[in-house]
């Protein structure tokens, strides 16, 4: 079949190459995008000039990148494959690498050949005379006895179907919450709040740190003091200074009468 | 029968095929357009005269039904062809999957008690078939599948049956997170009483 | 439907339009007795050729059906069969074409991973089923087409799939691995060298 027959029963946006800038949500994958640029050159499927083909691909893909659209990783992976096919085939023969850059092109003309293939016979398939659509049975059929006793009837599916969902029902939905090490606000209170006496002068923050902690409970029990030491602020228990953003973080125990810098 | 039928009465008679109740000449005409209406159910009727289905008219409307004679050919039983309840699928799937199995074992993978009946409508349908006791205290009957089971589902052997992996691909796995498999089966006991 | 038909096909013919279901010849035979089925039905089926109304073979089973020239008469809104996908309409395609065929092969054909669910819509239309599994390493599940498929889509078998002997002369069904031994490796790419 020509690329011509098969333009007349596709969408047009085959037809109208001018579409192709406008979304990427028209393609299942980049073979399909490739398929259609691949009708644009309005050839047998056979005849395909790949080399052609990777150039308009390429040229495509930095037009949708210049247009800032959002491609997925699919697109640009046969981008860059087709890149490299591009440039080996423009290699002189005896550089060439195995497999060679001939039967990498053949296969991916085979591939497009293919789809292109079932594409066709799919668009046949659904044209032909449907049992609902087009011919009809009766629709209220009287029946015929077939036999005596019940027959029950059940397909594989529904026997597959109805396991799926016995499994996916009666795994029990348990949430188990992960006991992550932290230091509680509860504890960095009373742990800051005992320190910070015995500090009569300014004092970093990370020096009422229990000693010795790993990671993550380190950054716990710094983040669990830092809004301890707001807290104790707030009680007026203790003074905090910092000099600036990112600068450290003093504390000391809150004189009466004296008042915070 | 004998005259090839015109565009316009080939249009009546698939008309009146697919009808669910008996058609009117006013019903019809809204289908199939003007024509000689009168003209073209008499010679259809004419063409299925001594056939298997008669063409009929009564009261006013006209429906297809089969000849008279041959209704001890096509006597319906009260019986029909039955779908099997979801209880049924389930406990026959458990069985397939796990072979062979106690009822209570069928109980703790589906997390629902088994009735009665449901087991037996399986044997029934010649699906399922006792496989020996199991020799534990008690010593239950286990099931196992039939023959029976595996050709009317199409299938060479139980190993054709899809893996959970395949189950998952399909879409037929969803809602559960999978990872928590291993944690077993925690029974739900709510009672199946809609197949008892 | 020159001649008279005798009680033998007059049982087939009013067996066949109160079915609720196409029916193969073994199932007729439990209705009808023994007879010369064959020849019957292909007299029915002539006998029927050119009226309203069809009798057809589909996958071995034969059923009534309107004649398709007749669709526009007999068409209802609710009638419209599922709308597939793009997805589930190459999907369906490339396992008619390539039964048995597994998801991977399927996925190669057409670029993209078989999104889930894709299947598992073929399946419950009826169309798809599983076949078994390939016996190579993983052993996946294949798959193929159904009798219902070729009932919907008016199909006698998989014979008559459109185009199908075609594409198979010209290798298209072949994977691409085998198309290019066949090819031995020789290259059919000299026209780039012009363009280059």
């Amino acid at each position: 079949m020509s690329a011509d027959q098969f333009a007349q029963d596709e969408d047009s946006r085959a037809a109208r190459p001018e579409m192709l800038t406008v979304s990427f949500d028209h393609w299942e994958g980049p073979l399909d995008l490739l398929l259609t640029l691949a009708r644009n050159q309005k050839v047998d499927l056979r005849e395909i000039s790949i080399l052609a083909l990777t150039q308009q691909y390429l040229a495509f893909i930095e037009g949708a990148r210049q247009l800032k659209l959002e491609l997925a990783a699919d697109y640009l992976v046969m981008a860059a494959w087709l890149a490299y096919l591009k440039s080996s085939l423009l290699l002189p023969r005896a550089e060439q690498p195995d497999p060679s850059p001939e039967e990498l092109a053949l296969r991916l003309q085979l591939r497009l050949q293919r789809l292109h293939a079932m594409r066709d016979a799919s668009a046949r398939l659904m044209a032909r005379d449907r049992i609902g659509r087009d011919v009809f049975r009766r629709r209220r059929p009287e029946g015929l006895a077939l036999v005596k006793k019940a027959q029950w009837q059940a397909s594989l599916y529904d026997l597959i179907q109805a396991y799926g969902q016995i499994r996916a029902r009666t795994q029990p939905v348990v949430h188990t919450i992960a006991v992550r090490p932290v230091m509680t606000l509860d504890e960095a209170i009373q742990r800051v709040g005992a320190l910070v006496g015995a500090a009569l002068d300014w004092t970093r923050l990370e020096a009422f740190l229990p000693a010795g902690l790993e990671q993550p409970k380190a950054k716990s029990a710094l983040a669990s003091s830092f809004v301890a030491a707001l807290e104790l602020a707030r009680q007026g228990r203790l003074d905090i200074q910092q000099d600036g953003i990112f600068q450290p973080i003093y504390l000391r125990a809150a004189v009466p009468g004296r008042m915070a810098p | 029968m004998n005259s090839e039928p015109d565009d316009y009465m080939r249009a009546i008679e698939a008309a009146l095929f697919v009808a669910e109740a008996p058609m009117s000449p006013a019903e019809l005409k809204l289908h199939v357009g003007d024509g000689d209406m009168a003209a073209a159910l008499a010679s259809l009727a004419d063409a299925y005269a001594g056939r298997g289905v008669n063409l009929v008219e009564r009261g006013g409307r006209w429906h297809f039904q089969t000849a008279p004679d041959l209704a001890h050919i096509l006597r319906r039983e009260k019986d029909e062809p039955r779908k099997l309840s979801r209880a049924a699928m389930e406990t026959l799937a458990i069985i397939a999957y796990h072979e062979p199995v106690s009822r209570a074992e069928i109980e703790a993978i589906r997390g629902v008690q088994v009735a009665k009946g449901t087991l037996d409508v399986l044997m029934e349908a010649g699906w399922v078939r006792p496989a020996g006791r199991r020799e534990v205290p008690g010593r239950p009957l286990i099931y196992a599948t039939s023959v029976d089971f595996l050709s009317h589902f199409g299938l060479s052997s139980r190993r054709d049956l899809p893996g959970l992996e395949d189950l998952r691909a399909a879409g037929l796995l969803d809602p559960v997170d999978l990872a928590l498999e291993a944690m077993g089966g925690q029974s739900v006991l709510e009672n199946d009483e809609e197949e008892a």
